[in-house]
């Protein structure tokens, strides 16, 4: 099979979903840009046309409505955030409208549009060009988030969540763009609410999202040096996430490290560690340890990006932690 | 005034009194409903505002989209939404529009092009931007209609959304029904000067002022906007002048949450836009008998429609968590 | 002491306050309103003028950032949201600017300004008039956010938030207003992020907020008459909560059930089950339950409501629950 | 054109250009240390624009505020924000405005009223207008001034807060840097009119357009404007048009995040408002060698300010945490 990079599996999907399905169109801003979103967009502009392609006025909030309302009227939009930072000036149309159309008119009409956001940071850019917010938008009922960690899964994710009818919140990380694997040339998709199990092992579960995923794996190749076992798994959807497939490796493991580059407090790894901790309980040898960022605004000189950010040995510390206790 | 209604047909001058009183014996029988104490959900009547819905929707086509907020009964009506369902979603029950999910601020007919009205202010403009670029994007001659009030101006979605459309340039239609106030706040004291039209200047588009409570003046006005929508020509801003008779929430008269408007009201009620239609017809030779058969046709479908809604089961409890989520591939509700 | 109503004590706040200090000032929609804020800001403008009694356009985004941006430059304001709903257009100055400020200026300047919403639903209002999305902002770093459940509290953490120096978010609840309790006449604050045991017992801790606390108090008298003795913790502040109570109380009971009048996946119940599953997890005798808001927007239907809405024997079932496994 | 500076005296026009050479120099210095790497941080830089930066900032006192955004160098510089503070900065020094948390996109100086410049588009024009609520609630003469580019009017609450301000007459002054382009787009392709000034009518505010090139047109169109704010006349949108020279961000010079614009510069460098302005000085008699030496003291801080900087130490990693929350009762940046 090809491999491709993170940021041209997304841009595939783009083109494929665009190629077989008259309804879809991109909006947002950057889409005319040759460096807005990486190379995730480039130049679909030329090969299928700006009336598809259509980049924006500095108007989040009604470029993301038009978007939902383009939705409501039948199409099937992408609306795309370069940074999620900015998305937050569009949380009344997602969160009030979008999430709550289906339920409001009993499913007679519904809201499918895919919500594209981008998490951008390091580099110094500091607070407001940093933000991953996925725990914010988990909470919204009617919304679904997914987060991909991989090529594969960027390009199968993004399938499904044009297809899925619902508005899907659709994150990637630009820390992920040059990650290479393999991915298929057909369009496929990958289900939305199903992880995966990227290492097996029986001694700790470490649950890992987005960029932390790549950090989970390296972290499990040093622990497997001293003899521990850990199974990584790539949670993929963050809302609806795979709780049993958490719940068979807790099974094994009794152990659950969660690993998400957000903050801490009411982040994500917090509804898996409360749900594990309601319902299964008694499979948990030892207590949760969350892997996350402090609660700390990003800063932005190099100096303090190096110790904020999240890195493997952030994990194996936590693995060790769980092992400990 | 009488000169507004000069081109239009005998015909048409009859649907649009008959569009208007429909509306307003449906919210009259609303108000005394809620006084009585059946009707539960917020209602926010748009007695004294008829002209607009009926002008503008006879200005369309079933398969155009409207989009409305928290007072949007008379759209819904207009629009050719079932009586019968929004009465009985506004009695909370199962055979609703929205099957009880929605109440009076969230009423729904994608049958007719209604796709959803909510009461948060101004949201459902941005969306309208939306369906009007859906629409250009299928290449169909649809339009889509936003109402709104004077308050919605004030919200900055509003403002992005007429410069999006105005950029390209979408087949939409911004109808912005100034009745003077949001909620207790007159006017001016919610912007500078009463000029609201002027924004369509500022963003690059048609805009006009027009007499809100002059139904064949906003049927003329629409009818224009929509043909230059159709042609390509791009949005429209206009802005209705009229005034709400009751409560901002509610059937109050005299009150409005707090605002004596006594004064006003009473400048107001000879302008009444139903009346007016209905001197109109008289003018141009409909019989008196006629129009008592019509409003009387009216009143039956209107008591039946509170027949049924009485009626009708609530909401299944076991149901309650249905529809969150919208079955795979979302509604088809393309029209 | 005298008896006053939740919103006697919250107007009563904010009188004193605009005594007080010259600094304060109200901003938001409805304050000239008899019934917009309940009795909750009746006739301040009468009483302060409407220059510091500041009603305003329907401009969510601006009306907050304006507050912050007075806050910035010396000013104390309380800007005030008749619903959280509404907030939801105020994301960006709240999240992106008021949170970040005295961080990314490292302290020469900051934003002391108090966001007050309302949660306000049921009475077939619906989803968009409903939302309790307290979650939502205790994730975010340089926020913090308290919820009163009783009137003492409503006054004190008013107090205390208009002079903690730092954005909070006041969060009060319509179906409280009309509670009644002692309140002292002098100024005085409810220390943010101490929480407060509202009965004591040895069997279950039941961790409550806002409208839950009284809820809890119901579902502890009648778990009493069976002979089972629960501890009621009123969190009060959300963000940041008071770990040490909770703890302690847990020490004693090994067992924790939190009431969350909100949406249960990625609510404050998650965060206080992860912090507990992480930080005390040898102390837990039992599975943690959560008594939320099932997640799904809340329909109009007086039917639905009943059903949708949370009530003591919700919290009753849950305390069983912990009780049995 | 030259009539512009009729009315200014020798010594105000002298210190409008050294204001704005000041800016060129350290914006040509900083541009020089991105492209060897030095620099990190995204820098926006201001070159093309220092007349607007220079031209208000002459017409403010030293406790009016000055709001900004993501290119914000020349205005922290004109308002008289520390220059050796803002290069640490941007080096990300401990000794930095910022103490490092902030980069050349987040820059302060509330000593001398710049209360914090962010990048979020239009982010800090409610926050101007607030601190000019706040102004007139302390009844102080402050007035409160948002500089913002063409981009940041398609944000709705730019229209919000000139709406906002216009009903309360607040001391505002909204600062359009129109330069033409928001990153890659053009005005055209984000508005349907090139017409950003008529909005303040829109909002009933006074509005002008003027050559932002031209310092003297722009340091009167500024006085006149915080006449009538201090004057409690509310406030004015003035829309100066200019041209960036350098891309988006970054220093390049030729291409512009992908839109090749050379013919446009080639329009625009002649209109150089440093220039323009020593042009100016020499016409009315200013010495060559004054000039030269005011230039080589510009020169010296600023090579000074790179030195500090690069000896200055990176922020202790152990104070991460700190400055997340406010200690209590907040800063006192009363001014
Ligand atoms: C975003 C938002 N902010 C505030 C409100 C509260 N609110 C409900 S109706 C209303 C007034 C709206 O006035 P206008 O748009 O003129 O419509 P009208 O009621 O006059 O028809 C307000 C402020 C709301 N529903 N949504
Ligand atoms: C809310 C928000 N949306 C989008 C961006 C991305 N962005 C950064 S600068 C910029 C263009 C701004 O253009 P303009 O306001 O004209 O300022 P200029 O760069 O021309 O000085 C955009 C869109 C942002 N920073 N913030
Ligand atoms: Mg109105
Ligand atoms: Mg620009």
């Amino acid at each position: 099979m090809r491999n491709l990079s993170y940021a041209q599996a997304i841009r595939e999907a783009h083109a494929q979903l665009l190629e077989s399905d008259p309804r879809v169109f991109v909006l947002g801003q950057g889409l005319w840009s040759p460096w807005y979103a990486g190379t995730s967009l480039k130049d679909l502009d030329k090969e299928f046309g700006r009336d598809r392609i259509v980049d924006s006025p500095v108007s989040e909030n009604a470029t993301t409505g038009a978007a939902i309302g383009a939705a409501i009227a039948g199409m099937r939009p992408i609306v795309f955030h370069p940074r999620m930072d900015f998305m937050l000036l569009a949380v009344d149309p997602i969160v009030n409208q979008a999430a709550n159309w289906s339920y409001l008119f009993a499913g007679r009409v519904s809201a499918p549009v895919v919500i594209r956001s981008v998490i951008n940071r390091g580099g110094e850019q500091g607070a407001q060009h940093s933000q991953a917010l996925q725990a914010f938008f988990a909470h919204i009922p009617g919304l679904k988030v997914v987060m991909p960690g991989t090529p594969y899964d960027a390009k199968g994710l993004l399938i499904a969540a044009v297809r899925d009818g619902n508005p899907v919140l659709y994150i990637d990380d630009r820390w992920l763009y040059e990650e290479a694997g393999e991915v298929p040339e057909e369009m496929y998709e990958v289900s939305i609410g199903k992880g995966a199990v990227r290492r097996h092992g029986a001694d700790v579960t470490i649950v890992a999202i987005s960029t932390m995923v790549r950090e989970a794996l390296k972290a499990g190749e040093s622990l497997e040096q001293r003899g521990i076992h850990a199974e990584v798994i790539d949670l993929r959807s963050v809302k609806p996430w795979d709780r049993d497939l958490v719940f068979s490796s807790i099974g094994k493991t009794g152990r659950l490290v969660v690993a998400d580059a957000a903050w801490k407090t009411g982040g994500v790894g917090a509804e898996i560690s409360a749900t594990v901790a309601g319902e299964v309980f008694r499979m948990l040898k030892a207590p949760i340890v969350r892997v996350c960022l402090p609660d700390v605004p990003a800063p932005t000189s190099a100096s303090l990006e190096r110790v904020y950010y999240l890195g493997s040995d952030d994990i194996v510390s936590a693995v060790e932690k769980v092992l400990a206790s | 005034m009488e000169s507004s209604t000069a081109g239009l047909s005998m015909k048409l001058l009859q649907d649009l009194y008959r569009s208007m009183l429909r509306i307003r014996l449906f919210e009259e029988q609303v108000a005394d409903l809620v006084e009585g104490g059946e009707i539960k959900t917020p209602c926010h009547l748009y007695i004294g505002q008829e002209a607009i819905a009926a002008g503008v929707c006879a200005a369309l086509e079933q398969e155009d989209y409207v989009w409305g907020g928290h007072r949007s009964h008379g759209h819904y009506l207009a629009k050719g939404g079932d009586l019968r369902s929004m009465m009985a979603e506004i009695f909370g029950k199962a055979t609703g529009c929205s099957k009880g999910r929605g109440g009076s601020m969230h009423v729904v007919a994608p049958e007719v092009g209604i796709m959803g009205t909510v009461p948060l202010v101004a949201a459902t403009i941005p969306l309208a931007a939306g369906a009007g670029l859906a629409a250009k994007l299928r290449g169909s001659r649809q339009v889509s209609v936003a109402f709104f009030g004077d308050g919605a101006t004030e919200e900055g979605h509003f403002h992005e959304s007429v410069n999006f459309a105005a950029v390209y340039r979408l087949p939409v239609i911004f109808v912005c029904e100034n009745n003077f106030y949001a909620s207790h706040m007159q006017l001016l004291q919610r912007r500078a000067e009463d000029n609201i039209w002027k924004t369509g200047e500022a963003h690059g588009i048609h805009g006009v002022r027009l007499d809100g409570n002059d139904v064949a003046a906003v049927y003329s006005a629409a009818c224009e906007a929509t043909e230059r929508a159709r042609a390509g020509e791009g949005p429209a801003l206009l802005e209705c002048r009229t005034y709400r008779w009751r409560g901002h929430v509610g059937p109050a008269w005299d009150m409005d949450v707090g605002v004596l408007r006594k004064d006003e009201l009473k400048d107001w009620l000879p302008k009444d836009p139903v009346a007016r239609a209905r001197a109109q017809l008289l003018d141009r030779g409909a019989g008196q008998e006629h129009l008592a058969e019509v409003e009387h046709a009216l009143r039956e479908e209107i008591e039946a429609a509170v027949t049924f809604a009485r009626q009708s089961p609530p909401p299944d409890v076991s149901e309650l968590t249905e529809h969150v989520y919208a079955s795979r591939g979302g509604s088809a509700c393309e029209t």
